[in-house]
Order: structure tokens, then C-alpha cells, then sequence
């Protein structure tokens, strides 16, 4: 089951790279998460398991609205690739894994698993309460600066006046031709149908 | 155990169910115009979609991220007792200046 | 044996019915469909049987064949061109329980083709070239332009909507260009259709908004005659919405939630509609009386 | 045996995302080789945590910090873009490289 | 016993369905979409539009699985029930803008981002009250939450909850003032492009998560199969019925606002109401 689970995962993420719609990478993410989070389920990590499913189902629904919102052609209308450095990469990534790899395979795993019965939900509550306020604190003021600094980097008015003064259009030598087809060049503007006049 | 099989189980049947009752789609090139009210659209609907509420879904991210401490908080709020309710007020009178702050700047409406 | 009690049940189930609305039978459609063995389909997909009623002027003909070939099949086109609605209700329900018979129901009016030849072209056969070039699946990919708010300048979606769309006024073309939800920029095709002075009693007038609320089971009753059994209505529109002579979108609605005539100048169009969201557009479209909505649109058009 | 199965998903998915991260061209995509790479990280600590330390409520912790970690910079990440896009209209991370000019 | 409880939660969503089906008076509506074609549009995302249906009718059936019918007997007997259901909303928004994404037409398309914005945010209050509920109970378990009603029901101990999740059962069946996915100004926005069996299946899903997310809420408020005298599952189904009845009355008669009026109203008049439940909350549990 766990190694189903664990195969779907790392499927799922690989596609996340292969799809051209970027909604479908994006909730092929979502479904990498899932199968994690059921994986957490059956380690007897009820708690961590759920809530990375919920936790992920949320962002990467936010993910996907921003994928879209930045990506040309989202929809992978036009079948696209859209890499750089490729062989360097899959290099990087197939060492990270065989190095990994032979690490886990290599060195001795201790096993000490968690005891039958426990409740482990009251467990990581006590931890987070603990003896000092330390834990809530912190992530209730990173979160704050989170929030704080989404707001300002995302919205228009930033401290400055309109963050949009004085921009201009990016040079477009880097992505071959991104910008495609200007607005106002024909294709598709023809089909008025024009009644009642 | 039993949750993830019963979950999967659910999944496949209504995926089975789904497959079964809904016949293939077919279309001829004029059924398959988007609808408009007999108006015709000048390209595809797919785009780069402006959601006008984006700096509230990028709060909304980061203040949800709340809801990982506070289950396991509710779990052991009775035993903790008045020290669980301070630290939660404080939490999240901490997060609620963010929202305040995100009200302020107006991200809750269309931008 | 499970596929004739479906049909049985299908010929028993109120008759969704789409209506395709021509000069000077708003009202007509608008009391006829409030029947109980009528359903209003909000969407051609929902329905079977495509109402006509009136002249529709030859103008909007293409429009209607497109209306026309959305409807799954089997489908039936009724014309209504008599005010018997005793007779249309009738013949509806005739024609509905003919289609669950077996009638094979009509044929596409249209051509089988696409907008654009694409079949065979580019790189993967789909139409389209390059990133986002050409005319994948027989349209071309929306493209990034100004926008209105708050000056992100993401993909622009131009498109016609009507003269048949079932939130705007019957005969009223407007072609909108839209980024998000947002209307950036709105121009008026054709005019709404001439309608008489009926089409601008109060309870029409609020059944038309309420729906826009999501409110059809109350809309049913105003335009009946029977008291609002609803909350918060009025509340629930904006303030400031198509602000004209005093009055804004939530006055006018109470007004002819008290049964009272409203009469405003009619607007400029071109400049109240840019800059809101698609459904305030929608409501501020409602908002104004058939009357003033036509005077206003044929200002805009012939500018 | 179980460790050594999740911990190797963890790892394929912790290379694919390294993979992703260096590879994609668009600022948004490399966002989704960062995430999938914690979502490794998130793996490999649920897996320990199970099977090597004996339900110590610290690994419990530890993910929810992973999880933290992610949405932090998935805030971030796309609240700046959003602003390197208001600015540049270009959402390619060799365009941003170009803005130190 | 694990056979009874599938069955179980098979006949509560069937019988449910259909009875939701009857009070929206859709039954016959639906059964005629059967005998129709289906259309499909210009290149659309086909796997996703046929996979959206089923996955919200599973995420209903995923709801209803943690819900005990009998005091200590649940399908999912899981300790962190209401997260699991916390899931399912979560998942829900996903699954209905999927739907309005995979037709490639602009009024589905409206639809969806439209959900998505007040979809998210809805989840809050949706989580304070369950997390409310969850605290007398000193455990996140479904089980727990019904064995600690039995002197008192949350609906009176914790009276912001119930309201306040009825709300989010509006938003998650789409119905009436939280309907933005399919609303009429948009054509039935998601569904606007749907035809035949695909619109019946859509519909049956949002009357099976309607069983649902009732379900859910008489368990965590009305005190789920507890009851003198009847059998624990006919409370159970006595109690989600009368939710029911309430959702689709109030989802008929309470007006839908503009999205971005209503997504200010959700972070600033709900979320704080919700606030100030888990504080009610919190100080009676002491």
C-alpha cells in the first residue's frame, strides 16, 4: 500500500513537468501531496497526514490561479517546452537522487516506531503549547511578516505611490518570441455580426 | 488503514459511477461554440485569467498556515487550560492586525 | 425497462424552455414562463425546446441559428407570434412529450466547420504555431493589454454577448472586452428591441433583478402578484450602482419592490459599464427600465 | 523495510524537483520544483519520524515547519512576481535577472 | 459490521439525494437531462471535466464516511475526523473550479475564479466552528464530538456555530446567496456549458454533498445519533433531514450580493463572528 502510494507520489510529481496545461500541473502537485499526506495517514501520523491534504489542497489552488495568471499559454493549447540549462538539470537531479539514494540505502536505520495506541494528536498539542509561549509566537509573527509582506509586494499602492510608476515592457531577447501575436494584428477580429442597425 | 481504503474506495466508485452514467460527448462545430446568448467570442476562453482578489488569496495562504496549530490546539486546549485560551488569544490577535492591515490596503475588494 | 420510466419521467417534468425573446414580446415571455409546467432554462444546454416569440428582425437570424444549434438534441423550435398563452403552453407541452416519444428533433441550421481551419497545421496538427501564434483548435489565444483597475496587465477576452443572452435585455448586442471578470471596455452592436410600455411595470422590472440575486422562486411570485417572501433584497445590491438622477441601482429596486414606476434619463452605456465587475454589470444593466435601456443604447449605437 | 521505500520516493521526489527547480524557464514553474522538493523533505521527516524515533512529538513539529516553510514562500514567492510582473510585465526568471541593470 | 456501515452511508446519500432532489423539486428535471444529449465544447479539458463530477460526488461520500450513525460506530472511526472533513471543503473548491476550467467557455471560466475567491476564504469560518466544537471534546474525532453532547447540544453551548456553518453548507452545495459558481448572471456559470447526463450528474453531486455537509453539521451541532426512544440512525437521519430542509429554505429566500461585496463581508463580518464562537466556546469548556 505505502509503496503504491509512494510510486503515485513521485508519478504525480513527474508529470507536474510533463503536462502543458498548467492547471493540470498544478493540481498534478496537489495529487503528489495527497498521496503523501496518505501515506502520513498510514505511518500513524493521522494528523500530519490530513492536514497536508488539506493544507495543499488550498495552496495549490491558490497555485494554480497564479500559474495561470503568469504563464503564457496556460491552458497548453500549444503543445510548449519551456526550459533551459536541460541537461545540467537532469544531471542535478538524477545525482540528488543517487546520492540520496545511496545514502539511505547505505547507512543503518535505526527502528524505534511509534508506540501502539499513542495519541499523538495530544502530543504535538502539549509540544506546541510547551513550557513557553515560544512556538506560537514565533509562527504567529513570521506569519504576520508573511501576510504584511504579501500585501505590499502584491498590491498596487505600495509605500511609494502606484508600484506600477515608471515601468516599462521587459526586453524580450531572453524568451525567443513570448509575447506572440501583437494585439491589433488580425485573426479572429472578423466575425462581427452586426444587427440591427 | 481503514480511512485510506475507504477513501480510495469512494473515489473509484464514483469515478466508476461517473464513467458509466455520463455517455461520450459529441459535438457538431456549431453545438460546440461556446454560448454567448448567440454572440460569437473573438478567441479562446483559456487565458491568463486577471483574479481580481489576488492579494487576498496570498493572505488567506499565509493566515490559513494558522489552522496547522490550532487542531492539535483544541486537542489539548481542556487539559492546558487558561494558559492554551491566552496563547491562542495572543496568536491570534497577532494574525488579525494582518487581516486589519489587508483590509486597510483594500485587497478584500475586486483590484 | 429503467429507460422507459425515464422517459416517462421526462415527459412529466416541467418543459425547459429557452426563449429567444424579438421586439415587443418581453413581457409576454416574461408572464409566460413564470408557468408551472414551464421551466426557464437559463442556458441552451439546459433546454429543449427553443421558444421564438415574436419577429425577430433579420438582423438577429444568425444569432438564432447559433442559439438554435446549442441545444443538445433531440430539440424543437416553437414561434409564438399570437399573445394566447393558454395555446403556447399547449404546444409546448405537446412538443416536449413528442421528443420523449422518439421525434428526432431538428438538425444543425449551421454548417458543420469551425471558425478557423486548423486541422493539419502546425506542429502537432493543433492549429497553432509557436507559443502562443496561430489558431490552435480554430481560434486564436487571448493576448495581454491595459486593463482597467489596477494596472496588471494580463489577457484581454473580447467577445460579443447576445442579442438571445438570457441576463441581458432581449436584442441588446454588446461587445465587451473583458480582463478577469472586469469589463474593460463595452460597446454597444444593436440596440434591445422595441418593447411597449408593459415591459416596464414594477414587478417585471424587479423579477428581472431578482434573478440576477439568485431569487427565481421570488421573481415567479412578484411577477404573479403575490407578496416578496424573501431577505435581504435590496440590501443585497451595492450602493452607487448606475447612480442617475438621485437614484441609484438599490432605489430603483425598492421602488418597484413597491410597486412603483420608475422613469430615469437614460445613461451613457459606453461610460457605465467599463471598470465594473460582471456581475454588477449585470445588475446595473437591470436596473434601468426597458425604456430607458433602449433610448440609451440607440444614443450609444448611433455615436 | 517500510523507511527505505518512503525514503527513496522521498529522494525521486526531491531529485524531480531540483530537476524542475534548475530546468524550468518561468518563475512560476520553479516555484513548483521548490515545492515539490519540501514535499520530499515533508516525506522523509513523516517516514523518520514513524519508524526511527520512537513518536518523539519534535519530528511531529518538524512538519508542520516544513508546511509553514512552504506556505511562507509560496506567499512570497508570489507576491513577488506579482510585483516583478507590475514592474516588467515578464514572468521569466532570465527577464528578472536582467532588472539589476 | 464494516459492510453495514458502507451500506449505511450508501443508502443515507442515495435516500438523501433523492430527497434533496424532491425539496429542490428537481427530481423529474433531472431524470429528462438523462434522455438528452450530451455536448461537448471547442478543445476542452476532457479528463477533468469528467473526473470533476465524480470526484465532488466522492468527496460527499468521503464527508458522510466520517459521520457515526450510531453513538461510537463511524465508517472512518479516524481521531482527526473534522480535518478530514476540513479536506473535503478544501478539496471541494478545487473540484468546482476544475469543472469551470475544463469547458474552455468564458462563463464557466467567470464561474470558477468567482468560487475560487469566496470559496477559499469560507473555509475559515467553516474551521473555527468545527475547531469550537471540537473543544469540550478535547478530541478532533466525530466520535467524541457526539459523546460530548450528551448532556447539553453544541447548538445551544456554542449558539454562533450552527448559523455560521449554514453559511458554508450554502457555499459548498452552491446554492442560493453563496451560489457564485453557478450563478445566473453567468448562465449557470460552471455548469453553463453542460448538456444532458454530465449537468444531471453535477446536480446529483451538489444534492449528495448537501446530504453531506448536513450530516456533518447535525452531527457536530444537533448531537448526531443521539436521541431517546428511536434507534441512533434514524436521529441521525431525522436531524440531517430538517438541516437540509433549512439549507434549501434559507439558500431560496436570502438574496446573493456581488462577489467582492461579499468576500469583504466573509473576512470581516464572518471570520470575526467566528472568532468570537471559539472564544464562547473556549470559556465554557473551562
Amino acid at each position: 500500500m505505502i509503496a503504491l502510494l509512494a510510486l503515485f507520489a513521485v508519478w504525480t510529481g513527474w508529470r507536474v513537468f510533463r503536462v502543458d496545461s498548467m492547471v493540470r500541473a498544478s493540481f498534478a502537485l496537489m495529487l503528489s501531496f495527497v498521496s503523501v499526506g496518505a501515506i502520513g495517514v498510514l505511518l500513524s501520523a493521522p494528523y500530519i497526514g490530513v492536514a497536508t491534504v488539506f493544507m495543499m489542497a488550498v495552496e495549490m489552488m491558490v497555485m494554480a490561479i497564479f500559474m495561470v495568471m503568469f504563464m503564457m499559454n496556460p491552458a497548453g493549447l500549444n503543445p510548449m517546452v519551456m526550459v533551459h540549462q536541460h541537461r545540467l538539470s537532469i544531471a542535478a537531479g538524477v545525482l540528488a537522487f543517487v546520492g540520496l539514494s545511496a545514502a539511505i540505502l547505505l547507512s543503518p536505520l535505526p527502528s524505534d516506531p511509534v508506540p501502539e495506541g499513542s495519541d499523538v494528536v495530544a502530543q504535538l498539542g502539549h509540544e506546541l503549547l510547551g513550557p513557553s509561549m515560544l512556538v506560537f509566537e514565533t509562527a504567529g509573527v513570521t506569519l504576520l511578516a508573511t501576510m504584511v509582506g504579501a500585501v505590499i509586494l502584491s498590491s498596487r499602492q505600495g509605500w511609494f505611490g502606484a508600484a506600477d510608476h515608471g515601468s516599462r515592457p521587459p526586453d524580450l531577447t531572453a524568451g525567443g518570441d513570448p509575447a506572440g501575436r501583437q494585439p491589433g494584428d488580425g485573426g479572429g477580429h472578423g466575425h462581427h455580426h452586426h444587427g440591427g442597425h | 488503514m481503514q480511512a485510506v481504503i475507504v477513501i480510495l474506495g469512494w473515489t473509484a466508485f464514483a469515478v466508476v459511477l461517473a464513467r458509466a452514467l455520463q455517455p461520450a460527448a459529441n459535438s457538431t462545430a456549431p453545438q460546440a461554440a461556446p454560448f454567448l446568448g448567440g454572440g460569437t467570442p473573438d478567441m479562446h476562453a483559456w487565458q491568463r485569467f486577471h483574479f481580481r482578489p489576488y492579494s487576498m488569496s496570498l493572505l488567506f495562504i499565509a493566515f490559513e498556515m494558522e489552522m496547522m496549530f490550532m487542531y492539535p490546539w483544541a486537542v489539548v486546549f481542556v487539559s492546558e487550560g487558561i494558559k492554551a485560551l491566552a496563547e491562542m488569544g495572543m496568536f491570534l490577535a497577532i494574525l488579525s492586525v494582518g487581516i486589519l492591515y489587508g483590509w486597510r490596503e483594500g485587497i478584500f475588494r475586486w483590484q | 425497462m429503467a429507460m422507459t420510466h425515464l422517459v416517462r419521467w421526462a415527459a412529466r417534468a416541467p418543459a425547459p424552455v429557452y426563449a429567444a425573446i424579438g421586439p415587443g414580446r418581453q413581457a409576454e415571455v416574461e408572464r409566460l414562463l413564470t408557468r408551472p409546467g414551464l421551466n426557464r432554462a437559463k442556458t441552451p444546454r439546459d433546454a429543449a425546446i427553443l421558444l421564438v416569440a415574436g419577429d425577430l428582425p433579420s438582423s438577429s437570424l444568425d444569432a438564432l441559428n447559433r442559439l438554435h444549434d446549442q441545444l443538445p438534441r433531440p430539440r424543437t423550435t416553437l414561434r409564438w407570434l399570437d399573445g394566447d398563452q393558454e395555446a403556447i403552453a399547449h404546444r409546448i407541452t405537446t412538443a416536449l412529450r413528442a421528443l420523449c416519444d422518439g421525434a428526432a428533433g431538428e438538425d444543425d441550421r449551421l454548417p458543420d466547420t469551425p471558425a478557423n481551419e486548423w486541422k493539419g497545421i502546425g506542429p502537432h496538427g493543433q492549429g497553432g504555431k509557436g507559443m502562443m501564434g496561430g489558431t490552435p483548435y480554430g481560434r486564436p489565444m487571448a493576448m495581454t493589454g491595459k486593463d482597467v483597475r489596477d494596472g496588471l496587465q494580463l489577457d484581454r477576452y473580447t467577445t460579443r454577448v447576445g442579442p438571445f443572452a438570457p441576463m441581458l435585455p432581449p436584442g441588446l448586442v454588446l461587445e465587451v472586452t473583458l480582463q478577469g471578470d472586469v469589463i474593460c471596455e463595452a460597446s454597444v452592436q444593436a440596440a434591445p428591441f422595441a418593447q411597449p410600455a408593459e415591459a416596464d411595470a414594477p414587478a417585471l422590472c424587479a423579477a428581472r433583478m431578482l434573478r440576477l440575486l439568485g431569487l427565481d422562486a421570488a421573481a415567479d411570485r412578484v411577477i404573479r402578484g403575490r407578496p416578496l417572501r424573501a431577505a435581504w433584497v435590496t440590501g443585497a445590491v451595492p450602493r452607487g450602482l448606475a447612480r442617475i438622477n438621485d437614484t441609484d441601482a438599490r432605489d430603483r429596486l425598492s421602488a418597484w419592490l413597491r410597486s412603483r414606476t420608475v422613469t430615469v434619463a437614460p445613461p451613457d452605456l459606453a461610460a457605465l459599464l467599463p471598470g465594473s465587475e460582471w456581475s454588477e454589470a449585470m445588475l446595473i444593466l437591470a436596473s434601468l427600465p426597458p425604456s430607458a435601456l433602449i433610448r440609451a443604447a440607440r444614443a450609444t449605437e448611433a455615436a | 523495510m517500510t523507511l527505505t521505500i518512503v525514503l527513496l520516493a522521498a529522494a525521486a521526489l526531491i531529485g524531480i524537483g531540483l530537476y524542475g527547480a534548475l530546468s524550468q524557464q518561468s518563475f512560476v514553474m520553479l516555484m513548483m520544483g521548490l515545492e515539490l522538493m519540501l514535499n520530499g523533505a515533508l516525506l522523509a521527516v513523516v517516514g523518520f519520524w514513524s519508524q526511527s524515533l520512537g513518536g518523539m512529538p519534535e519530528g511531529q513539529l518538524m512538519a508542520i515547519i516544513v508546511m509553514a516553510v512552504m506556505a511562507v514562500e509560496m506567499a512570497i514567492g508570489f507576491a513577488l512576481i506579482v510585483a516583478v510582473y507590475r514592474k516588467r510585465q515578464a514572468d521569466m526568471t532570465e527577464s528578472i535577472g536582467t532588472l539589476k541593470q | 459490521m464494516t459492510a453495514l456501515l458502507v451500506l449505511a452511508v450508501l443508502a443515507t446519500l442515495l435516500g438523501g439525494t433523492v430527497l434533496a432532489a424532491l425539496m429542490d423539486r428537481a427530481a423529474l428535471p433531472l431524470a429528462a437531462l438523462l434522455t438528452r444529449q450530451r455536448v461537448e465544447t471547442e478543445a476542452p479539458d476532457r479528463m477533468n471535466r469528467d473526473l470533476s463530477s465524480a470526484w465532488y460526488l466522492a468527496l460527499a461520500a468521503i464527508g458522510l464516511s466520517v459521520v457515526p450513525f450510531a453513538p461510537g460506530l463511524a465508517l472512518i472511526d479516524s481521531p482527526v475526523g473534522i480535518v478530514i472533513w476540513g479536506s473535503c471543503e478544501a478539496l471541494v473548491v478545487v473540484t468546482v473550479f476544475l469543472h469551470g476550467w475544463s469547458p474552455n467557455a468564458p462563463f464557466p471560466l467567470i464561474g470558477a475564479y468567482r468560487y475560487a475567491a469566496i470559496g477559499l476564504p469560507i473555509m475559515l469560518p467553516s474551521m473555527f466552528v468545527l475547531i469550537a466544537a471540537a473543544l469540550p471534546a478535547e478530541s478532533l474525532s466525530l466520535i467524541d464530538i457526539v459523546e460530548s453532547q450528551r448532556e447539553i447540544w453544541n447548538v445551544l453551548r456554542q449558539p454562533l456555530g450552527l448559523p455560521l456553518f449554514l453559511v458554508v453548507a450554502l457555499a459548498m452545495t452552491l446554492r442560493g446567496p453563496m451560489d457564485y459558481a453557478d450563478a445566473a448572471d453567468i448562465a449557470t456559470g460552471t455548469s453553463a456549458e453542460e448538456s444532458g447526463a454530465a449537468r444531471a450528474l453535477w446536480q446529483v453531486a451538489r444534492l449528495a454533498m448537501l446530504v453531506s455537509i448536513s450530516a456533518i453539521a447535525a452531527t457536530v451541532f444537533l448531537g448526531g445519533p443521539l436521541g431517546p426512544v428511536l434507534p441512533g440512525p434514524v436521529w441521525l437521519w431525522l436531524k440531517t433531514a430538517a438541516l437540509m430542509a433549512l439549507t434549501v429554505w434559507i439558500g431560496n429566500r436570502v438574496a446573493r450580493t456581488t462577489p467582492d461585496r461579499m468576500l469583504t463581508i466573509l473576512w470581516v463580518v464572518l471570520l470575526p463572528l467566528s472568532f468570537l464562537g471559539l472564544i464562547i466556546a473556549g470559556v465554557m469548556a473551562l
